[in-house]
This record gives C-alpha cells, sequence and structure tokens, in this order.
C-alpha cells in the first residue's frame, strides 16, 4: 500500500476512508469491513511510523470499524434482535460516508464559485454627509471593523505612488531646528512665523516647527514678539 | 443645463453609490418611489445592458443584495492597483463545513461534527468570525445548543442569489457507483 | 464565455473601482501599460460618453485625480436613501475611525488622520460622546499629543471579548490563507 497522502492531508477519518475506498476500489455499496478495518488500521500504523500526530477522531472511528469486525467473531447474540430493531453499524457508517461524500462534492463546487467571486471587484460605499443620529446603540460585529480597516489600507495604497515606500516620515524637533536655521539667510532681519510655516503641510509640521523656533528662541538664535493681532514676529539674534 | 434623468438611469447611480454593500430591490423601490414590478423591470434592463463588451461592470444579486462587480478581465489590472485585491482562499475543511451548514441548516455544532467526522469547535469560530455563518437560536434538543445558518455574506462570496442557488448534490445511489471510481 | 474588454471599459472599470478617491492620469496609464497620450484619449472619450442622459454618473477631474461622481439629479434620492439606511448604523468614517483605534491603539489624533486622509477631530469628540472611545494619557511626541483608545462600550457593541479577537487584517500584500487552514 501506498502512503503517497500524508494524514494532514485529510478532513478527518471519513475522508481517509473515502481515499482507502478509492484507492483500494472497493465497493462502497457493498463495503468489505474488513478490508476497510485492515486498510486503516495499516494506514494509522504507518503514519504513527512517521511520527505524525494522529488526532484522536481516527482512533474512535477506528474503534468503530473494530468492534464491527470483532463481534462479527463472537456467536450471534439472538436476545439483541428482541429489543428491537438496531441499525447495521456497517449500513450506518456507509450512510455517513455517502453523506461526507456529497458535501465534499459540493465543497469543490463552491470553491469554484468563491474563486471566481474573489475575480469580482466593488467600490467602498461611497461617503454621503450624514447626520449622526447618536442615541442608537451600534450592533456591530468585528467583521464591520476588519472591513473599515480593508478600506482604509485600501486606499492608503491607492493614495500613494506605485513605486514608492510606504513609511511616511515623521519630522523631528531637531531635523527642523537644522531645517530653519539653513532657511534663515533667505529671510529679512524680522520675519513672521507664517513666513516660516509656508512650506508646512500638516498640523505636526506647524507644531514642530513652533516647538523648533521655541528652542531656537532658547538658545538665542531667534527673538520672538507677539503684536496685537497675534502674530507671531521673529528676528534673527 | 441637466436633463433629467429616467428612473432607471437613477437607479444606477444609486447602485454605483452603494458599491460593495449593495441594495435590496424593496430599498430601490422606496427610495424611488416605484412600484415592485417596475423595480424589476429597470434591475432586469440594466443587468442585460451592462452584459456587452462596452462594459467593464455587471449588475449581480447575491443574497437579495444587488450591485454593480467589476468583470472579470478588470481584475488583473485591479490587482496592480490595489495590493488588498489579491484573492485569499478558503481551506478544504472550511468549505466543507460551510457546505455542511447551508444544505442543512439551521444545524448544531454535534450534527456538524457527526457528519464530519471531526471536531469543529474552531472552524465554527473562525467561520463566525469570517461572519460567513451566525447563530440564529438554540434547537430544542437537551443542552439547547445553538443553531447555525449561513450569512449575506456567505452568499456574496459564493455568487448565490438564494439557497437554492446552491450547487446539487448527487444523492448516490446504487446506480452512480461510477461516480466513485477515481 | 466572457469576451476580452478594450483598454478603454478597463479604465471605467477602474475609475468605478476606485470610487471617491479618484485616481491620477500616470497611475492609470501605468497599469493600463498605455502612454499618456492614449490615456487622454480614453479619459475623454469617457467624459463624453457620460455626458448623454443616458448616464447617472459623469467623469470629473478634481486636483488631477479622475472621478465618477453622479449626476445632480440622483442627489435627492441618493440623500433619502442614506438617511433610511444610516438610522441605526455608524457612519462609513466612524467605522473607519474606529477601526483603526481599535487595530493601532492607543493611538494619537495626527496618526488617525495620517491614515484616513482627512480631519477626524470632529469624528474622535463625536465616538468619545458616545463612549466608544477614551483617552488615555499623552504621547510622548512632540506637543504631547492626547492617546487614544477604546472602550468597554466599544468591546460591547462589537461582541468582543477583547482586542485579540479583532479579525486579523491582510497588511498589504499578505494573504490570509493561514486563517482557514486547521
Amino acid at each position: 500500500m501506498s502512503f503517497n497522502a500524508v494524514i494532514n492531508e485529510f478532513d478527518g477519518p471519513l475522508d481517509l476512508m473515502l481515499h482507502l475506498i478509492a484507492e483500494k476500489k472497493m465497493d462502497i455499496f457493498d463495503l468489505d469491513m474488513d478490508l476497510l478495518c485492515d486498510q486503516y488500521l495499516k494506514y494509522l500504523e504507518a503514519m504513527e511510523a512517521m511520527q505524525l500526530e494522529i488526532e484522536s477522531e481516527y482512533l474512535v472511528e477506528l474503534a468503530t470499524l473494530i468492534e464491527y469486525k470483532s463481534k462479527k467473531l463472537l456467536p450471534k447474540d439472538e436476545t439483541k434482535l428482541e429489543d428491537g430493531y438496531e441499525e447495521d453499524p456497517k449500513e450506518a457508517l456507509v450512510r455517513r460516508l455517502l453523506e461526507y461524500q456529497k458535501y465534499k462534492d459540493a465543497a469543490v463546487q463552491l470553491e469554484d464559485y468563491h474563486h471566481e467571486r474573489m475575480l469580482e471587484l466593488s467600490k467602498p460605499l461611497s461617503v454621503f454627509e450624514e447626520n449622526d443620529d447618536e442615541d442608537i446603540r451600534y450592533n456591530g460585529n468585528p467583521n464591520d471593523l476588519l472591513k473599515a480597516m480593508n478600506r482604509i489600507l485600501r486606499r492608503l495604497q491607492l493614495s500613494r505612488p506605485i513605486d514608492t515606500t510606504l513609511k511616511k516620515k515623521e519630522i523631528s524637533i531637531d531635523d527642523r531646528i537644522l531645517v530653519i536655521k539653513a532657511r534663515l539667510i533667505d529671510f529679512d532681519n524680522t520675519f513672521s512665523f507664517v513666513d516660516l510655516i509656508d512650506d508646512c503641510h500638516t498640523l505636526h509640521e506647524y507644531i514642530v516647527t513652533f516647538l523648533a523656533v521655541l528652542d531656537l528662541a532658547k538658545n538665542h538664535i531667534l527673538y520672538f514678539s507677539v503684536d496685537d493681532n497675534d502674530n507671531i514676529w521673529l528676528q534673527k539674534g | 443645463m441637466e436633463n433629467e434623468l429616467s428612473k432607471e438611469v437613477i437607479m444606477e447611480g444609486l447602485l454605483y453609490l452603494v458599491g460593495e454593500d449593495g441594495i435590496k430591490k424593496g430599498q430601490l423601490a422606496e427610495v424611488l418611489s416605484i412600484s415592485p414590478e417596475d423595480t424589476e423591470v429597470y434591475l432586469n434592463n440594466i443587468q442585460k445592458r451592462y452584459e456587452g463588451d462596452g462594459f467593464a461592470l455587471e449588475l449581480v444579486n447575491y443574497g437579495g443584495l444587488y450591485k454593480f462587480v467589476t468583470k472579470k478581465a478588470v481584475y488583473d489590472y485591479a490587482s496592480r492597483l490595489f495590493a488588498t485585491a489579491k484573492a485569499s482562499s478558503l481551506s478544504q475543511s472550511a468549505l466543507e463545513t460551510l457546505a455542511i451548514i447551508a444544505y442543512k441548516q439551521p444545524i448544531t455544532r454535534s450534527e456538524i461534527e457527526e457528519l464530519r467526522g471531526v471536531s469543529s469547535d474552531m472552524m465554527i469560530r473562525k467561520l463566525q468570525a469570517r461572519n460567513l455563518i451566525r447563530d440564529v437560536g438554540r434547537s430544542e434538543a437537551p443542552g439547547r445548543p445553538i443553531l447555525y445558518e449561513v450569512t449575506e455574506e456567505f452568499m456574496d462570496s459564493f455568487k448565490l442569489e438564494s439557497l437554492a442557488d446552491l450547487p446539487e448534490v448527487n444523492e448516490y445511489q446504487e446506480e452512480s457507483e461510477e461516480l466513485f471510481e477515481e
């Protein structure tokens, strides 16, 4: 017997049994339980020899198979029949295998559908300016958050030129001080803070610039004053 | 000067706005103040119109939600644009578990486990986290176990308008023995 | 069998997919592997085609970003649609802000704004008023900005026991396949 299929390729004992039945060309409608039991056992032994972990589910089914086999060796218990009808374990197993095969078949087709669906794309819901009603308790689900996050990441991806790297650099105060010092040459002796921030694009950059000015003032490189209109004026030190 | 647009055209605009969320037939009828019959007619018209090669989109109905999706030919180009558009696939066991739930719903965990022959607790939790299945109350059976069913998200993921669109599965009979030849 | 679509039609598909974010001419040219001249021609063709009454959308160019927007006539219906749909839900932007905070907490406002690409001051205040987020001290960064995190109320609303239950995000290229292997 070949063991080219290893145990983790199977979705469970039923899957393994279907594999063995197909491999040994057994007739599932007239299942040879002895043969199935032997093959199943051999397979598990081989897997064990390969030191692959065998989950308890496989052993549960093995117990059923062995029980069936051993019962056949015992003399028929006549009293059992009086208890009423009891499904033949072989019939029960065949029924389970056939049903399981049905879902395996369906899964193959569903996988095709899923694959096709993955090729169809949609845009996110448009943002429409709305007035939020604050008082209703939201009844959400973690997946809503995942979807929202994916939307953000997709948008970020899109807003970046294709070939540039992803991280935007945060400027530090020290870097900003160096830039300001370099730019001072171009300024008149007295200039406004507004002139200094004309190269800034984000709030973060404004703030860093302001903090840099404070630092430069502390070191007497710049002096500053504020007029009646709250304009900040800077003077070279 | 912009002219009046027909309700059918406006319907297209709404379908554009809702995007991947899709919209139910009833909602369209309500918003456009048109009869269910007219809604149906317009939707059919739009669907037909977009079938041709002149359009990149098609109108689909998955789980009762109508939405525009791009045709397959767009995918390769779109995946150059969006890194996250990459297709991810479901494992065999996830697919089998979903198939069982879809065909047998509502169904309890132990019924699923009986059919699969393996413990399915983790798998059920994963599928629930992915919003492909949900619980719908409890069974009357002892211990009152939770019942599961598939979601609209499941319908959407597998291109199904309703459960009636599930692939037909063969009930294996004696005659269909040849199906078991590999 | 689906036929090949022309590059112009594929361009329409891409313009649909980018939605309100829009896309630059150069990006279209690159993704479609066409010359800037052809890009221009196609964009003009699309723009002209959509001018007619038969279409709900129009192609606009705002600040170098090409995007489809719905024509004015759609607006009234759209606001009706969004009014009914929004009643018991969080807005898209609220959800996005919450997602960012939940995945990245503790996080400052400017970090949130960087990810969302829009000013989020009002939104943060709204979410705080709804007790879905709270501030948890200040960052060491310049200006010592306030740090935000999600609340127990948030956990309740999204049926999370802990943040470890958040579904995994495919950051960029990575596939989430392993999530589905049992």
